[in-house]
């Protein structure tokens, strides 16, 4: 099949699945048909075969099409679907263009691989739940605007998938409408993305227009990319902070990430896939894509890794305090956006695109083991009740650590590989402080993750009554476990350091790609490159030690470890109040203007139209006072009018 | 010149005659003949796209001899701006017959039809007094709809209506005068011809341009409505019958920045250019106001009629760029916004008859009750929150663009609109929609077979609008181009935006 | 017939009117068998009947000794030299009178059935009045408009004298009476000061006196000028001169209060147009700034007294009081003008005037007879109807007489150079919103009084409705005129309003 | 010259007429001012007559007094009915319509 028709494939396919089970969803809407326990309904099971099948039709195009290009020398992996104009006016022309080249393909493979994994899955997960139809379709939906947005060449198409896959968050955090809480935090998504939306949006206008004057008023990346050096410094820095606004709403950088640990309130298997494997990830391609303007634009490149660092720690710092096994894994994968965006601010373009690509494994690993250990608890999402499941999961109990271990990034797990990749390149880009942010990251990380784990699975547990009825899940739910698990003990091997007898393959793979913006004057240092890996794993391996054993304990809390930290643990418990601060300074001035400001406003508006005519009104009344009634009166205002038009006559008529 | 009879001239009769059909033949048939009568408007329509060639010019024209003292000959015709308002309005006559159920239909639908059939006037007439006398007309339909088939308090909805626009529209009365006058004292003969009126006040002192532009403006904006002009909207909206809603939010405002762009920037080019930052700012205002506002509104027809004038905000916006990107796009969105703003007051007014309210505190969880209501008013929603690929979006981004090219700060504030069109739009779902079912729990079937039919083709149009915008903007770029360039020749280069440089 | 007499054919409407008015006088007494009612009522219907038919034929066919004045079509026949001038404009105003005339009849009968007050006087007076009009047509001298300005005055005291059960009427009678004979007093001295200026008062002499006049006569003739426009404005009702009309007209039954605002008005501006734009076309930038002041005046002083009203019939007075100021504009754009345009807007906007508050005053009465205006629209359609049209016109909506009259006025103001008076006169429309549109509310979608009774009103009273409000619809429709459709009342009312034009022009 | 002095008498006639009619409350009163009025009016008629040496004025004058006549007819057939009905000859009693 040729490589256009591959394309197709992987874009169509999840779209002809949405739309059929959309119409099952609407179908099954209409005529509810009663569920009985975690079992499929007929239409279920046949939402299930297209749900799946999609994606999966999807990733083996994907795959085929990697291969191909291996075959391909370097310089011809590239792939282009053209589906006409979409609109053109003035100068702007948009083209529905899809492409697929090295970097597209990786976010390509994930999207469709670890996607359809997760489709598997949450046919286990959610087996049994009434809507089951619409989850897949919006998951189907999902998976399509996605892949539009890792293919798309032109700007445009980009923003297209870019609200697509908002949307479908949107749809899927409140996929349990009837609680009102779920809903909310699907609309507080949404609007936080459209802030950043915001920002991509003025950043394309900058961009087309500053390349008006030259006649090359475009969004088509490829295009922009090449003039793109035309442009003056600080307009291309004002372009790229723009456009990574976009990216901060995306994928949740401080202070938009406010939205992803509510997003949580959407079932476990969207957690995985959107705020876990892709869609979060979307920022960090869209970066990386755009790579010419950063490198044009340094500072701007300076502020993207400086913000990723603060909010890897911040976010590390959080993740350390939650009670809640989702809410530690979402605070812990914006801590790890974090730290892909310093290693793009470190220039280390395919370092980043290499974190992605390794934590979208094991961050999905880890958010599907976590599903199904609640899952196996009924429902039960609070640490403060789990504990002792060790003996019960025998398949997702090692699952479980095994995400940890590759979050924290020990090795030779693939965490470790991509985490030691970026801290390197930290250092050798000359940012010791990002450095020193990184290692701290890593420690706290390599802590939570297994607090994580002692809490989850160590100790006795601490409710029995659950832990009796815990139980594994079916294959659908393991099998995807499994694979994820090969993924993130394996992908490490993609770019297994020299110094540890390694080669760079995924790099080389993108190299082509980044070519253009990379640092060739850095050449890396082995003796300094062992130091810090040693030093790194050291740090890792403190976090972890203390982490596991401080909750390991029998009777160990969920709280604060030391009794002199409470204070301290409540505030970064709480986000470091980040949420209570936007709340006050943003939303409430809205809220308020909306309800009292702005209709006061339209009440003045009309009480002056009104005042006006009253104002005549009056002035008539004032009149009126000659209108008395008496005729000798009448007369004498007959007698002013004749005594007035005779002077004017006398005064005019004297010339 | 053309003939007498041409296919908008037909379009301008139908709805009249139909009109007198309507009111005279039994009652029962009333709305069979109203109802055969848009499908024949929209036939016309089709035909007339189909005959269109996408030139710039005046098509279809016909042309009439006047009495002297009202000119000399009164041309109709379509361009590519008013062609597609005029069949849309078609499409809009059609939908509001289509989910009228008022009382004493023959006289409700002889106004409806008259009222499409004034709108329909004001968009093909090419003669300043005659489009002032349709504008004028349009009112009436308007008013007699809301006082005998309206709400409880649509007397207090209709005063400040009536009264802002006729006042709005004397205005331009006034400006109207003066220009006939000017005509009279150059050719001897009264003359209310546009084309030949801008050749008339071309010499007026700028004081005086200012002054008429100013009129013209106040006219127009008013009907938009612009900003400070908008305190009318909400009311009358909320409390007229839901066929009249349907066509005052889906043409009569558009007809608003149809005057803009028909008459008061040809006319005044150089007051257009000195003005446009402000107008845009006024249309960036209500973009904002709008969308706070609906925000904070508690009865579902509120939100939606803020949630309009926030959109026509957005038009507005375009326009007053002053870039072909923002004209392309203001034009686009002219007829985007009809579909949406129709489907969304449609959808409402279904829901809120199951719910036997329209105060929000009393809605809730009618996704559960009513899934394909739901679904419909949610896709409907994206589409008026601009979601990419619906055809709310390519309007917007092409606005934003052009208002970009105006000032990048003007983009911005508008683009808060974005964010606030989101929350607001999802705030009204999140109401109307989710949550625990409210108690009295919403009555009545989910859309049946006959609602479907109304609504489904409406949904089909955002998506594919959404997708292929082409239909309707290569149709439309041809015109908005040329206006663009006459507008450059017409006034200094250096008084145009030519893209941003902060 | 021998054609000396055929030359005295044109005088034949004028002459019908007074005869019939004498007659009137001699029946009244005389009549004892059968229905004296229904006698007098029939002669009167047909004095005016016939005197309209007359008067039209005439215009269409003019006869012999009428002499074609311009290419307009327009005509004149001069009598007893000079004195008496039957010509387009004089045609049209008996057609006005008479069917203004006929139109209120019904109405008045009707008034005259509930107040208790013989019928006789009642046609009698109002033949008189109307006669009087004719007079003030025919006028080829300026006493002998007076006079004819005189008949229909006091013809009117009676009539609004002639109801003794109705309170106000005394008052209003009173009112009017002194106050008018005050006005004719005045009006006359400055007839003498003309008189005085130029030796003469045949308009025909007038105009060849004011052409070229001496230097040393000009204050005398403004002095004139300045008293008989101050005669007239209390005759029209224009401000200051308007403050009689809102009593007089609340006094009075309201058909006559319709007759009093239409026929007295309308004749009271035809003799202004022979005397200011035939006679004193000389001088007209001399009187252009009086009628000027006079009209922003009305229009201000009218609707803010509008305003404050809450009876719909002094409403309506003060109203009436804004469009005499519309037509004061008409009027002072004819200053000076040398086309016929400005004649031809005064002309069309007194005839849409005269038909839109015919209607207007007409349905009034009917409506408030029938349990008020809330609500009529559910209660009586035709009626409610009838009356909205005539709001619409007094709003000057187009598609109505009233923007037909309100355009060409306007219009002419602006080509005149008087545009500051033509945006007052648009602003003054605006404000008048604020009291038309709450009627137009109230019928529209007033609440009902309880119980909704069926109107109870005479056939002639449906038929004079229907008539008044259709023709103004008509006379509105000639905006289609635009379209090149002649629509052929408003065509024949613009051709006549043209030819009226041409022959008072020197 | 000669004119200068009926000119004067009728002017003073005139402006006591006025004066008598706004300043008097009884109609019999205000009636004689109109009169006074209207005969200074003849008095100027007569006057420029004289002046042009035309008849016209003298035959104007004829018809002024005739009119006057009428109208005090009219007039005192109005206030005998107002006497019937409120038993005063006060104008301002009369005053009950107003604003």
């Amino acid at each position: 099949m040729s490589h256009v028709a591959l394309l197709a494939w992987i874009l169509f396919a999840p779209l002809a699945a949405a739309a059929l089970n959309g119409l099952l969803a609407l179908r099954s809407a209409r005529v509810p048909v009663p569920v009985e326990g975690h079992h499929l309904r007929p239409m279920d099971r046949l939402a299930a075969g297209i749900g799946v099948a999609g994606p999966l039709a999807a990733a083996v195009a994907a795959w085929s099409l990697g291969f191909a290009f291996l075959a391909r020398d370097r310089s011809l992996r590239l792939t282009e679907l053209d589906l006409g104009t979409w609109f053109s006016m003035g100068q702007a022309h948009v083209t529905w263009l899809f492409r697929v080249d090295p970097l597209s393909l990786v976010m390509v493979l994930v999207v469709t691989t670890v996607g359809t994994l997760i489709h598997l899955y949450s046919v286990g997960y959610m087996a049994g739940d009434a809507g089951f139809p619409r989850f897949l379709t919006w998951l189907n939906l999902f998976t399509f605007a996605m892949l539009v947005l890792v293919t798309a060449r032109d700007l445009v198409v980009l923003f297209l998938g870019w609200e697509g896959v908002g949307v479908c968050s949107y749809l899927l955090i409140g996929y349990w409408f009837s609680d009102a809480a779920k809903a909310a935090a699907g609309l507080k998504a949404f609007v936080v993305n459209r802030i950043g939306d915001l920002g991509l949006l003025l950043g394309m206008f900058l961009l087309f227009w500053s390349m008006a004057p030259g006649g090359q008023a475009s969004l088509d990346i490829d295009l922009l990319s090449a003039h793109v050096t035309k442009l003056s410094v600080p307009l291309a820095t004002a372009a790229a902070v723009l456009l990574f606004v976009g990216a901060m709403g995306k994928s949740a950088q401080v202070p938009l990430h406010i939205w992803l640990p509510d997003a949580m309130a959407g079932p476990t298997p969207v957690s995985a896939l959107i705020h876990a494997a892709t869609m979060v990830t979307a920022g960090v391609y869209m970066v990386a894509r755009m790579h010419p303007l950063y490198h044009h634009a340094p500072a701007a490149l300076a502020f993207i890794g400086s913000l990723g660092a603060l909010t890897a720690l911040v976010a590390a710092t959080v993740a350390c305090t939650q009670t809640n096994i989702k809410r530690v894994i979402a605070w812990s994968t914006v801590s790890q956006l974090g730290y892909m965006f310093m290693g793009l601010g470190a220039g280390a373009f395919s370092a980043g695109i290499y974190h992605l690509f390794t934590h979208a494994f094991f961050k999905a690993l880890f958010f599907l083991s976590a599903g199904a250990v609640i899952h196996a608890l009924h429902g039960e999402e609070e640490l403060g009740r789990m504990g002792g499941l060790w003996s019960k999961l025998r398949v997702t109990g090692p699952a479980f650590v095994l995400a940890a271990a590759a979050n924290a990034g020990l090795p030779p797990l693939s965490g470790f590989v991509s985490k030691d990749a970026i801290l390197v390149a930290t250092w050798n880009a000359h940012h010791p402080v990002w450095f020193a942010v990184g290692l701290l990251t890593a420690g706290l990380t390599a802590f939570y993750s297994f607090r994580l784990v002692a809490l989850v699975l160590a100790g006795p547990p601490r409710d029995a009554h659950l832990a009796e009825h815990a139980h594994e899940a079916g294959w659908a739910m393991t099998l995807p476990l499994v694979l994820l698990a090969v993924g993130a003990v394996g992908a490490g091997v993609l770019e297994w350091p020299h110094e540890l007898g390694g080669t760079l393959w995924f790099s080389a793979w993108l190299e082509p790609v980044f070519y253009p913006s990379l640092d060739h004057g850095i050449h890396a240092n082995a003796v300094v490159d062992i130091i810090l890996t040693v030093g790194s794993v050291a740090v890792v391996a403190t976090g972890a030690a203390i982490g596991f054993s401080l909750h390991a304990r029998d009777g160990a809390s969920t709280g604060a470890p030391l009794t002199g930290l409470q204070g301290l643990w409540a505030t970064v418990k709480r986000g470091w109040h980040v949420d209570e601060v936007l709340e006050r300074v943003v939303v409430r001035p809205v809220v308020f203007s909306s309800r009292a400001a702005a209709p006061f406003l339209d009440f003045l508006l009309g009480w002056g139209a009104r005042g006006f005519v009253q104002g005549l009104a009056l002035a008539g009344r004032g009149l009126a006072v000659a209108q008395s009634g008496l005729a000798r009166h009448y007369a004498m205002v007959m007698l002013g009018g004749l005594v007035a038009l005779v002077a004017w006559a006398v005064l005019s008529g004297g010339r | 010149m053309g003939e007498t009879l041409s296919l908008p001239v037909w379009m301008l009769l139908l709805p009249f005659i139909a009109a007198a059909l309507a009111a005279l033949l039994p009652a029962r048939l009333a709305r069979a003949v109203a109802c055969l009568a848009m499908v024949g408007q929209l036939g016309l329509g089709v035909m007339l796209l189909r005959t269109f060639r996408d030139q710039p010019d005046l098509q279809g024209v016909a042309s009439w001899p006047m009495l002297g003292i009202f000119g000399s000959t009164l041309r109709l015709g379509v361009d590519g701006l008013s062609v597609f308002l005029l069949v849309a309005g078609a499409a809009l006559g059609l939908l509001a017959v289509l989910v009228s159920g008022a009382k004493r239909p023959p006289a409700f639908h002889a106004w409806l039809l008259l009222f499409v059939g004034t709108m329909a006037g004001v968009l093909v007439v090419q003669d300043l007094l005659v489009f002032y006398v349709f504008w004028e007309l349009m009112l009436l339909p308007a008013l007699v709809l809301i006082l005998l088939w309206g709400d409880a308090d649509r007397r207090k909805a209709t005063v400040p209506f009536v009264v802002v626009t006729l006042v709005g529209s004397l205005a331009m009365l006034a400006v109207i005068f003066a220009m006939g006058a000017e005509a009279h004292a150059r050719f001897g003969a009264w003359n209310f011809d546009l084309d030949a009126l801008a050749g008339v006040v071309s010499t007026w002192s700028a004081s005086a341009r200012c002054w008429a532009f100013a009129g013209l403006v106040l006219a127009f904006a008013v009907k938009i409505p612009l900003f400070p002009l908008h305190y009318w909207l909400p009311a009358a909206y909320t409390s007229a019958p839901l066929p009249a809603v349907i066509l005052l939010s889906g043409l009569m405002a558009k007809l608003g920045t149809y005057g803009v762009l028909r008459v008061a920037m040809p006319l005044f080019p150089e007051q257009a250019v000195a003005w446009a930052p402000w107008l845009a700012g006024l249309a960036v205002v209500g973009i904002l106001h709008g969308a706070v506002l609906a925000l904070g509104a508690r009865d579902v027809r509120t939100v939606l009629a803020y949630s309009s004038f926030s959109h026509l905000g957005w038009i507005a916006l375009g326009i007053f760029s002053l870039t072909a990107e923002g004209l392309g796009g203001a034009m686009l969105q002219q007829v985007g916004h009809a579909l949406v703003t129709a489907t969304l007051f449609i959808l409402a007014a279904w829901a809120s008859e199951r719910q036997g309210a329209t105060h929000l505190s009393r809605f809730g969880g009618m996704a559960a009750t009513h899934p394909w209501l739901a679904a419909a008013l949610v896709f409907a929603a994206m589409a008026s929150a601009g979601l990419p690929g619906l055809n709310g979006f390519v309007g917007e981004f092409l606005i934003l663009l052009g208002a970009w090219g105006l000032s990048p700060w003007v983009a911005f504030a508008g683009g808060l609109g974005v964010v606030l069109g989101a929350a607001y739009l999802l705030w009204l779902l999140q109401r109307m929609l989710y949550g625990p079912a409210v108690q009295p729990a919403p009555t009545g079937p989910d859309l049946g077979v006959r609602e479907l039919a109304v609504v489904l083709p409406l949904l089909v149009m955002m998506v594919l609008f959404g997708v292929r915008p082409g239909l309707l903007i290569d149709r439309m770029k041809p015109w908005s181009d040329a206006y663009v360039l006459r507008f450059h020749k017409a006034v200094p280069q250096a008084a145009l935006p030519t893209g941003a440089h902060p | 017939m021998n054609t000396q007499l055929a030359t005295y054919l044109p005088l034949a409407p004028l002459a019908l009117l007074v005869l019939g008015a004498l007659l009137a006088l001699l029946l009244v007494p005389s009549v004892r068998h059968g229905d004296p009612d229904r006698t007098m009522a029939w002669h009167a219907g047909m004095v005016n009947l016939s005197a309209l038919v007359l008067s039209v034929t005439l215009w269409v066919r003019p006869v012999i000794g009428m002499e074609p004045v311009g290419a307009t079509g327009a005509f004149r026949a001069t009598y007893m030299g000079g004195a008496l001038v039957v010509d387009s404009l004089s045609l049209l105003l008996v057609a006005l009178a008479s069917a203004g005339a006929l139109l209120v009849l019904p109405g008045l009968m009707a008034a005259a059935d509930r107040g208790s007050f013989a019928h006789g006087e009642l046609h009698a007076l109002l033949l008189f009045a109307v006669a009087g009009s004719g007079v003030v047509a025919s006028a080829g001298d300026v006493f002998t408009g007076f006079l004819g300005l005189e008949i229909v005055a006091l013809s009117v005291y009676g009539l609004v004298g002639l109801d003794r059960s109705r309170p106000g009427a005394h008052e209003a009678v009173l009112k009017y009476l002194l106050l008018g004979a005050f006005a004719s007093a005045i009006l006359l001295l400055g007839m003498a000061f003309l008189f005085g200026a130029t030796g003469s008062l045949s308009l025909g002499r007038l105009q060849a006196a004011a052409v070229h006049l001496p230097p040393a006569r000009h204050g005398l003739v403004m002095l004139g000028l300045a008293a008989m426009v101050a005669g007239l404005a209390f005759k029209v009702a224009a401000a200051p001169f308007h403050m009689w009309s809102a009593d007089v007209y609340e006094g009075a039954v309201t058909p006559l209060t319709g007759f009093m605002a239409t026929v007295v008005k309308v004749t009271a501006f035809v003799f202004g147009l022979r005397l200011l734009v035939a006679g004193l076309a000389g001088v007209g930038t001399d009187w252009q700034p009086l009628l000027a002041a006079l009209a922003a005046a009305s229009m201000v002083v009218g609707n803010l007294m509008a305003m404050n009203q809450r009876k719909p019939k002094r409403m309506m007075a003060f109203s009436s009081v804004v469009h005499t100021g519309y037509m004061l504009v008409g009027l002072a754009a004819a200053a000076g003008s040398t086309g016929t345009d400005a004649v031809q807007a005064l002309v069309v906007y007194l005839v849409a005037y005269l038909l839109t508050n015919l209607a207007a005053f007409g349905c009034l009465d009917v409506l408030e007879r029938n349990g008020g205006l809330d609500g009529a629209m559910q209660r009586n359609p035709g009626l409610a109807t009838a009356f909205v049209v005539a709001l619409l016109s007094l709003v000057g909506f187009p598609m109505t007489a009233g923007f037909l009259g309100k355009y060409m006025v306007f219009s002419v103001a602006f080509g005149a150079g008087l545009g500051w008076l033509g945006v007052l006169a648009i602003l003054s429309s605006m404000v008048s919103l604020a009291y038309y549109m709450p009627l137009l509310f109230r019928v529209l979608s007033g609440a009902l009084p309880s119980p909704a009774a069926p109107p109870s009103l005479a056939t002639g009273e449906r038929v004079a409705l229907a008539v008044s409000s259709g023709l103004v619809l008509v006379l509105g429709a000639g905006i289609l005129a635009v379209a090149g459709w002649m629509v052929p009342g408003a065509h024949w009312v613009a051709q006549w309003a043209l030819q009226s034009g041409a022959v008072l022009l020197p | 010259m000669a004119l200068h002095a009926p000119l004067l008498v009728a002017a003073a006639l005139f402006s006591i007429g006025v004066g008598g009619f706004v300043a008097r409350r009884n109609v019999f009163a205000l009636l004689m001012c109109i009169e006074l009025m209207l005969n200074a009016v003849n008095l100027v008629f007569v006057t420029f007559s004289r002046q042009w040496l035309s008849v016209e004025g003298h035959v104007t004058v004829l018809l002024v007094v005739a009119l006057a006549a009428a109208e005090a007819a009219v007039a005192l057939a109005i206030v005998i009915m107002l006497f019937r009905h409120r038993e005063t000859l006060d104008v301002d009693v009369f005053a009950s319509m107003k604003e």
